[in-house]
């Protein structure tokens, strides 16, 4: 193998790890994936060159397109089905490992009756394995995540015990393959075996949990290129894939933390049977949407203008320091920040007053509800912490209502509500509040204080 | 493949797999669609293999075109990929 | 329709029902606004302010004689016979507190509206002048105490030493006991609080206090927010519990009135001795008999050493706010129950009916009733 | 050595030389300490209390013949001639403002320490008696305009609206000044701050007060953290700012004295004229004349509609803590300057240098001989 | 060579890596050295193995002398001579990879006339040049800090140009050495070129910088290990050369910003011939060290007590807030955190109080100065904020000075001090304060809000 | 050596130093000379090259007495290196 072009290989693999490398940082993220995206055209321009001329025109027709159907995909594809692309993509480039390592083994053993070692034999029925796995598991996900496929989970019994059997069987055909080179009937099985195995692993997991699947998909198509690598004796394979399969697994154990999830139950399938977003403990028939912290965060960061509205949870919680660190926060990077207090907001007149006072939030920053109501209309963001009754819109609308006639703050009105409180809890009054199954409403459940924290924290690593 | 050789991409393995896992000490959650994304491109680097595959002559070989459908698909997941991420990318940019 | 508002005339009293700011309101909804001479004045309001706002000012007689006539505190025997018959009053009355002027309503075939008996419903909390008027006391409690005590209130580590923080012991957080506490808070004294009803416990802490916990006994039955049954088994627990607390305290206030009846005794003499030397105890509740039972109604006086303040109108001490928070309570509720050319008697709607006590020479308010009548 | 403590006889005065607290301090050194009768009662520290500390209780006419004699105020004639000949007294006593109190220490040969006249040094800050008792008359301020005021300090958005937060314009940011404004600030107050130094700017900021810049003039020396000289100019455009701002004032505290001098008037009758109805001022400089032109001593006056308190001896409104720290302040120095067995008598050591008035018969204090010799 | 050999080499250079990894934190550092000391023990045992019986006497022999010397040197050593002992330590390492490479090299093209092949011949000369220069340079350093060398930065003209000239002259025997292989006195000019410019690298530095030295010294030291790798073809000193190489670089700058020194002017030699350092800002003659926003987060984080101390700072920079933070997340962690508050810190009696109250810091977390000085010496942490006067030992010791005989919180008898303070301003009293100059204090420059917002970010990402 | 093997050594060489960068991210200074000192410990690796050197049987070779004397400065610098630092990082331990 030429020096240069194996020199160029190793230049492609730096860029990969400074690529990932500046990916952990929102400010450097592009670039990184630019350097990466450099590493990987490097990689491919050095191969290209080996090849024989006369390959060369269908390499390049495939490469053409690839690409073409890449680059419609990934730019006509809507910003909120990112994920089920990368879902996509992933499969591809699963299927893409099975193929490469089929045709090596065709070539190898059936045109050309070499007889293939132990090692290359191992690496390639585990390219397969894995890279089936990915392909059908992607599919999957991405048929869930895009409504193609019942994003319900889906249970039936004895899952569990299938999906051993068919590992087990997966083990004796790769061991029968390894060993019966000659016959390819055992890789074959073993393909569909794996491909047959993706179905079934993330078949059983419901809609919401599908951005660890896929991460973990991620992660195992980063293995499959990486015992592609081993089938053909190449570094840069070898390299990348390790990366990918390390950092995928690193990521998905990250995100199943902020999930709450434990990365076993992933890792054996089936985890999360009942999608969980839905609050029960308040009793409430309302569906609500959840919304995690990071989420949040990025909502404030693009928002240009947002309204917190105080409620006796913020008191509770005793959140209002946080809270001032938040609108410090935002201020600096110019997001109009003001908060709407309502006359009857907590227990007691100027309860809000109070402790935003003592959070040294300035008085200038507060705004009555008479002076603020119309400006909900033209905000991005409402935050609504910890208050309930005094922004329910019943009070406007249901006559039946014991709130009914009490003047509230049209926080509804907004662009994006966000609601921090710690469950479906009613307030003072004891009614439902049927905001928060609005469909610009999104909860941010848990301690206001606690996840203020976290959202500030967000904030500050954008 | 040689034993001396295998040891040496284990060498290889095992010090990119350590530094996968070093490299992502600290994603902010909001980093975690797009890391993925990224790094899911970069596990196209099937398409190397799959070029390499493809460099059989005769298309009656089951391995050319086996090979080609595999940079067909390594294509997409390598240029869709790293779009896709440089479009979720570009949201970050500050106002 | 014409509305007159009469000057208080009770002692110590400093508030006014209507302030120029509301005068202009109910201008701007078609009303006629008249204001007898110097109503005002105690709220820093003079007639000068009242013209340039677009009233008119006018003898009590001739206030006497508007469609309306409205007052802070209830009329008096006196102040009714002067009326025009049939017209409508707005103002506190504690009607089941006179049953004579009661009478003299009914005698005159007076619709009298009485801002105390305003139900506690969310929609009409803007009317809620017990609301209102218990918040300001529940700040002004602190500020005489803090004037009468001879501490400072914060933690204070100076070159001389380092002066403690004074320990305030708050009675009951309704609307005035929460705002003491946190006015109290907020000069930098330690506060701790009793009540009977558990769930202020939250609302106490909201606002950086601590609560005291009378663990291990129940017994307190809660009512439209009140508390309406409390088990002897409970107080004797709660009042052992405060004993022990009151020894250390540099400041008392007790806040609870239980509406309709004779305030309880919270205080009792043995503990007010048993309280340092130049301690000072603020009892809010001197109106209805106190809750110490040695406070003085309308005096400060120093007995075992403790100066014991009793004012019982403590909104009168803060009357430029009190006018201006009463003024909306009490427009707030004109407006829901009449516009410009007459009232709705709507006697069906909640606030209607839980507000009118008398009207065409009848008593018509169950609650009163069931008071007076029994 | 016996130190004694006389029963102050100052008008309205109700600080106590030493508490039990700093008696038992001073008996653990090895002085004796006697105590007039009821010299603490106004304190809160009962003959009992000293007692109990150690002290022994005695006559005026005994505890005059001690080795020491302390006092909070400066003596009388009277008292100095029940001194016994010779002893050495510690209190406040601006020497400089009672030329015959001084003659009479000179003639009885007492060695007089002034609290007031204590260097101003870091390592003397513990004998601070001037910072201490400021710094609780800056708290005292504003808890007297607090409870003169007729509204609330805080920014209140309640159903029964809005109230707008108090305004309060502070005049001075020396240690009382720099205290009112933290007060003013907890309870919830907007407050304005103006001062000649203008390193004040800082101070007054790092406690949430707005400072008045003065712009564009310079003219202010400042000596020994004094301002010495202003200019004519700059105090011309400091009242055209003030002018601006005292209209809005709901409360206006004034807290400038000039050690040795009349107070400077900062706010003039015509300011008063411009203010609203209902405000308050707090004047703290009384006792020198005031920064209120028409402010008067010990009274509490309303003058064009509004109140102007005019208390000259504010600590003595805090008697419990006002004593803790002066007894604090004035032990401190003794056991500097003495120990159990008789003074030290090192006349180039700055602090007795700058403390002792007269000694052995003569006036020896700089800075009272430069005025009383004028 | 024996696959399971490599094997070990393997798993000794993954203990390597766990082991620095774990050095990064104090918690783990010790159990992260014994691991790496495991992984050493692995390498030489595996190689040990492959050796001819005959040898082994002879190794063992050596390796007994070995280890008793430095175990001897190792526990006989004085805790504050640590820095030269390493000095000693890395200078024998370094020569011993001349040692190797010269074997090495007289083996081959000396006794059996191989002919070298260029890339082990780089090999040679690289690992001779770097591993010269590492001894000769740690043998300075070690002198310099144990005193048997003068301690100063010796200087004289023309140095730079002689180091210069050298260089060149080494470059010029390395290639000969190449070319002209039979003829060993290329190599051992290089040789004694390489140990000529260790000596002269490092005797223009003062002593104070020499733990910078050393630190580069032991990278260069790294280098060699890996370059001999290159020599003898072996993986694990590949690995474990490299990690120390680019650890060691690392950890250079690390300590040269902890120094206010650029890692351009160490590597170019005769670097600080004045101490840098003084801030000159505040006129103040005083040398300080200054302590990064990170490595302060980490002293916090490896804490059990820490106490604050406040000062006029604080309330200027209306820190408080973000210090109630600090002590929150402090407090989460099991750190002891208290307030200290001296009686005439800020500008006014209680501004302290004030500002703390105002930030919801609990009363009893505040202690008085005559209650807590006895305990800072059994304090990991203070962490002074805006204090300066009240902190200053100068009021102890130096009756010149104006605060003498004002009581003081001795904050300097504390393990370590870190003073948050936009420059090397004065206090109040206009004086000196000494206690920045301690060997035991750190400075955080900046305005004290931001700075401590960012210690709070950093410390929460711990 | 041939170019292969120098390639494979060369990717161990740049993950080895990558991953060197990446361990070191953030040292507290309490411990800059403890890891300064541990990884000076671990430099000693060059005892393995010492040893393979040292493999030469007759003492009249000058590569077996220089391999001797490296393994000697070698082990010095290996343990006491190792030493030195343990006995460092025993004082750090929580109280
Ligand atoms: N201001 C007054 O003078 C006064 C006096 C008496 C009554 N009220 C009445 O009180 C009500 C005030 O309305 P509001 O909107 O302020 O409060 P609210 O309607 O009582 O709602 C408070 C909400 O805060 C949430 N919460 C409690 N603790 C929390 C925590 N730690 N973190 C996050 N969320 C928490 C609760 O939901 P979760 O349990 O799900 O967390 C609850 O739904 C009105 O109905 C008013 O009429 C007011
Ligand atoms: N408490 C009282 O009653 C009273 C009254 C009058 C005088 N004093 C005197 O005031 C002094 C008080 O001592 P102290 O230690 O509290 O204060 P200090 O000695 O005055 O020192 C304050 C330090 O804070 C730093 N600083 C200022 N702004 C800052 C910011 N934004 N961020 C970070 N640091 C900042 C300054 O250094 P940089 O400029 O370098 O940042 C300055 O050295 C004593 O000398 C005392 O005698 C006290
Ligand atoms: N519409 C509304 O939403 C609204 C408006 C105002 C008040 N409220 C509610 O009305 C209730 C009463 O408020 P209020 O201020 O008129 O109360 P109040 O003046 O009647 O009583 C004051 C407090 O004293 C307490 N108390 C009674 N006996 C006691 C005892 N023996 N020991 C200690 N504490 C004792 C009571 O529980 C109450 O908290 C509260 O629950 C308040 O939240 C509701
Ligand atoms: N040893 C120490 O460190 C120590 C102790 C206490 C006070 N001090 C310093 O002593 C100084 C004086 O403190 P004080 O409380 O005794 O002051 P003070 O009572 O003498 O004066 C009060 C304030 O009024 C201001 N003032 C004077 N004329 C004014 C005018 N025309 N308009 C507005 N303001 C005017 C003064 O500048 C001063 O700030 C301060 O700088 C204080 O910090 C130092």
């Amino acid at each position: 193998m030429n020096i240069y072009i194996q020199f160029a290989y190793l230049i492609a693999s730096v860029l990969f790890i400074i690529g990932i490398k500046k990916m952990n940082k929102t400010s450097e993220a592009r670039t990184g994936n630019q350097l990466s995206a450099v590493g990987m055209l490097i990689a491919i321009l050095a191969t290209v060159v080996q090849v024989e001329v006369l390959s060369l025109i269908d390499i390049f027709i495939c490469i053409i397109i690839g690409s073409a159907i890449g680059l419609y995909v990934a730019y006509k594809v809507e910003m909120t089905q990112m994920p089920e692309m990368v879902a996509l993509f992933n499969g591809f480039g699963g299927l893409a490992s099975v193929a490469v390592s089929i045709s090596d083994y065709w070539l190898k053993s059936q045109e050309n009756n070499f007889d293939i070692d132990i090692i290359t034999g191992v690496s390639i029925v585990l390219s397969i394995f894995i890279g089936g796995i990915t392909f059908t598991g992607s599919m999957i996900a991405w048929g869930k995540l895009s409504g193609k496929v019942n994003g319900n989970a889906i249970i039936f019994g004895g899952q569990h015990p299938l999906n051993l059997l068919l590992f087990v069987a997966s083990i004796v055909a790769s061991v029968l393959a390894v060993m019966y080179q000659a016959d390819p009937i055992y890789l074959l099985i073993l393909t569909a075996l794996s491909l047959l195995l993706g179905v079934l692993t993330v078949i059983p997991i419901g809609g919401a949990d599908m951005p660890v699947v896929i991460s973990l998909l991620n992660s195992y198509s980063g293995m499959a290129a990486c015992t592609t690598g081993f089938v053909l004796n190449n570094n840069v394979l070898i390299v990348a894939g390790a990366l990918v399969g390390a950092s995928g697994i690193i990521l998905t154990n990250i995100m199943c933390k902020a999930m709450n999830r434990s990365l076993v139950s992933v890792l054996l399938g089936g985890f999360g049977t009942t999608s969980s977003s839905a609050a029960v403990e308040g009793g409430s028939e309302i569906v609500v949407k959840e919304v995690g912290v990071e989420e949040a965060a990025m909502l404030f960061d693009s928002a240009s203008s947002v309204i917190v509205v105080p409620g006796y949870g913020m008191a509770v919680a005793q959140a209002q320091h946080v809270i001032r660190e938040l609108s410090e926060l935002c201020e600096k990077r110019n997001i109009d920040f003001r908060f709407a207090i309502h006359p009857v907001a907590g227990r007691m007149p100027g309860h809000m007053n109070v402790l935003l006072a003592e959070a040294n939030v300035p008085y200038d920053k507060l705004v009555e509800m008479d002076d603020i109501n119309d400006e909900f209309s033209n905000t991005d963001v409402v935050f609504i912490v910890g208050a309930n009754d005094v922004v329910n819109p019943a009070a406007r609308t249901n006559p039946q209502s014991p709130i009914f006639g009490m003047p509230i703050l049209n926080a509804d009105k907004a662009r994006t509500v966000i609601v921090s409180k710690r469950s479906m809890g009613k307030g003072y009054a004891g009614v439902e509040n049927e905001l928060f199954g609005y469909p610009n409403c999104l909860m941010l459940f848990g301690d206001a204080k606690q996840t203020i924290t976290k959202l500030v924290g967000e904030m500050k690593e954008m | 493949m040689n034993l001396e050789a295998l040891i040496l991409l284990l060498y290889v393995l095992v010090l990119g797999s350590y530094l996968g896992f070093e490299l992502i000490a600290k994603v902010p959650p909001t980093l975690h669609t797009p890391l993925m994304s990224g790094s899911n491109a970069i596990s196209g680097i099937t398409i190397v293999g799959a070029i390499l595959a493809s460099n059989e002559l005769g298309y009656t070989h089951v391995s050319k075109w086996l090979g080609m459908l595999a940079i067909i698909l390594a294509t997409i997941n390598v240029v869709g990929g790293y779009a896709v991420t440089d479009r979720m990318l570009k949201m970050f940019k500050k106002k | 329709m014409k509305i007159g508002v009469l000057k208080e005339t009770k002692l110590l009293e400093t508030r006014v029902a209507l302030t120029p700011d509301t005068v202009k309101q109910l201008l701007k909804k078609g009303f006629e606004v008249a204001i007898e001479t110097e109503a005002g004045l105690q709220s820093s309001f003079s007639d000068q302010d009242y013209v340039a706002a677009g009233a008119s000012i006018g003898s009590k007689t001739e206030i006497s004689q508007s469609d309306v006539v409205l007052k802070v505190n209830s009329f008096t025997e006196e102040e009714v016979g002067q009326l025009k018959e049939g017209i409508v009053t707005i103002s506190f009355l504690y009607a089941y507190t006179i049953p004579a002027v009661v009478d003299a309503l009914k005698a005159k075939k007076i619709a009298a509206f009485s801002m105390d008996a305003v139900p506690r419903i969310s929609r009409a909390q803007k009317m809620d002048a017990l609301s209102s008027q218990a918040n300001l006391a529940g700040y002004k409690t602190v500020i005489l105490g803090a004037n009468a005590l001879g501490k400072i209130f914060p933690l204070m580590m100076t070159a001389a030493g380092t002066i403690t923080p004074t320990k305030v012991l708050i009675f009951g957080a309704g609307v005035a006991g929460l705002q003491a506490i946190a006015t109290a808070k907020r000069l930098g004294a330690v506060v701790e609080v009793t009540d009977v009803r558990p769930e202020t416990k939250e609302q106490v802490e909201s606002l950086g206090g601590r609560f005291l916990m009378v663990e291990g006994v129940e017994g307190v039955k809660i009512e439209g927010g009140y508390a309406k049954e409390v088990s002897a088994e409970f107080l004797q627990k709660q009042k052992e519990l405060v004993e022990s607390k009151i020894k250390d305290a540099d400041l008392v206030i007790t806040t609870a009135l239980v509406i309709g009846k004779k305030a309880p005794v919270l205080v009792s003499e043995d503990m007010v001795k048993s309280m340092k030397k130049g301690s000072v105890i603020v009892d809010m509740a001197t109106e209805s008999g106190g809750n110490c039972s040695i406070s003085e109604k309308d005096k400060t006086v120093v007995k075992h050493g403790v100066t014991i303040i009793g004012d019982s109108n403590l909104p009168a001490l803060l009357p430029i706010n009190a006018s201006q928070l009463y003024g909306t309570n009490i427009i707030t509720l004109l407006m829901h129950l009449a516009d410009k050319d007459g009232f709705k008697w709507d006697m069906e709607e909640e606030i209607t009916k839980g507000s009118l006590i008398t009207h065409n020479g009848e008593l018509v308010h169950e609650f009163t009733k069931s008071i007076l009548n029994k």
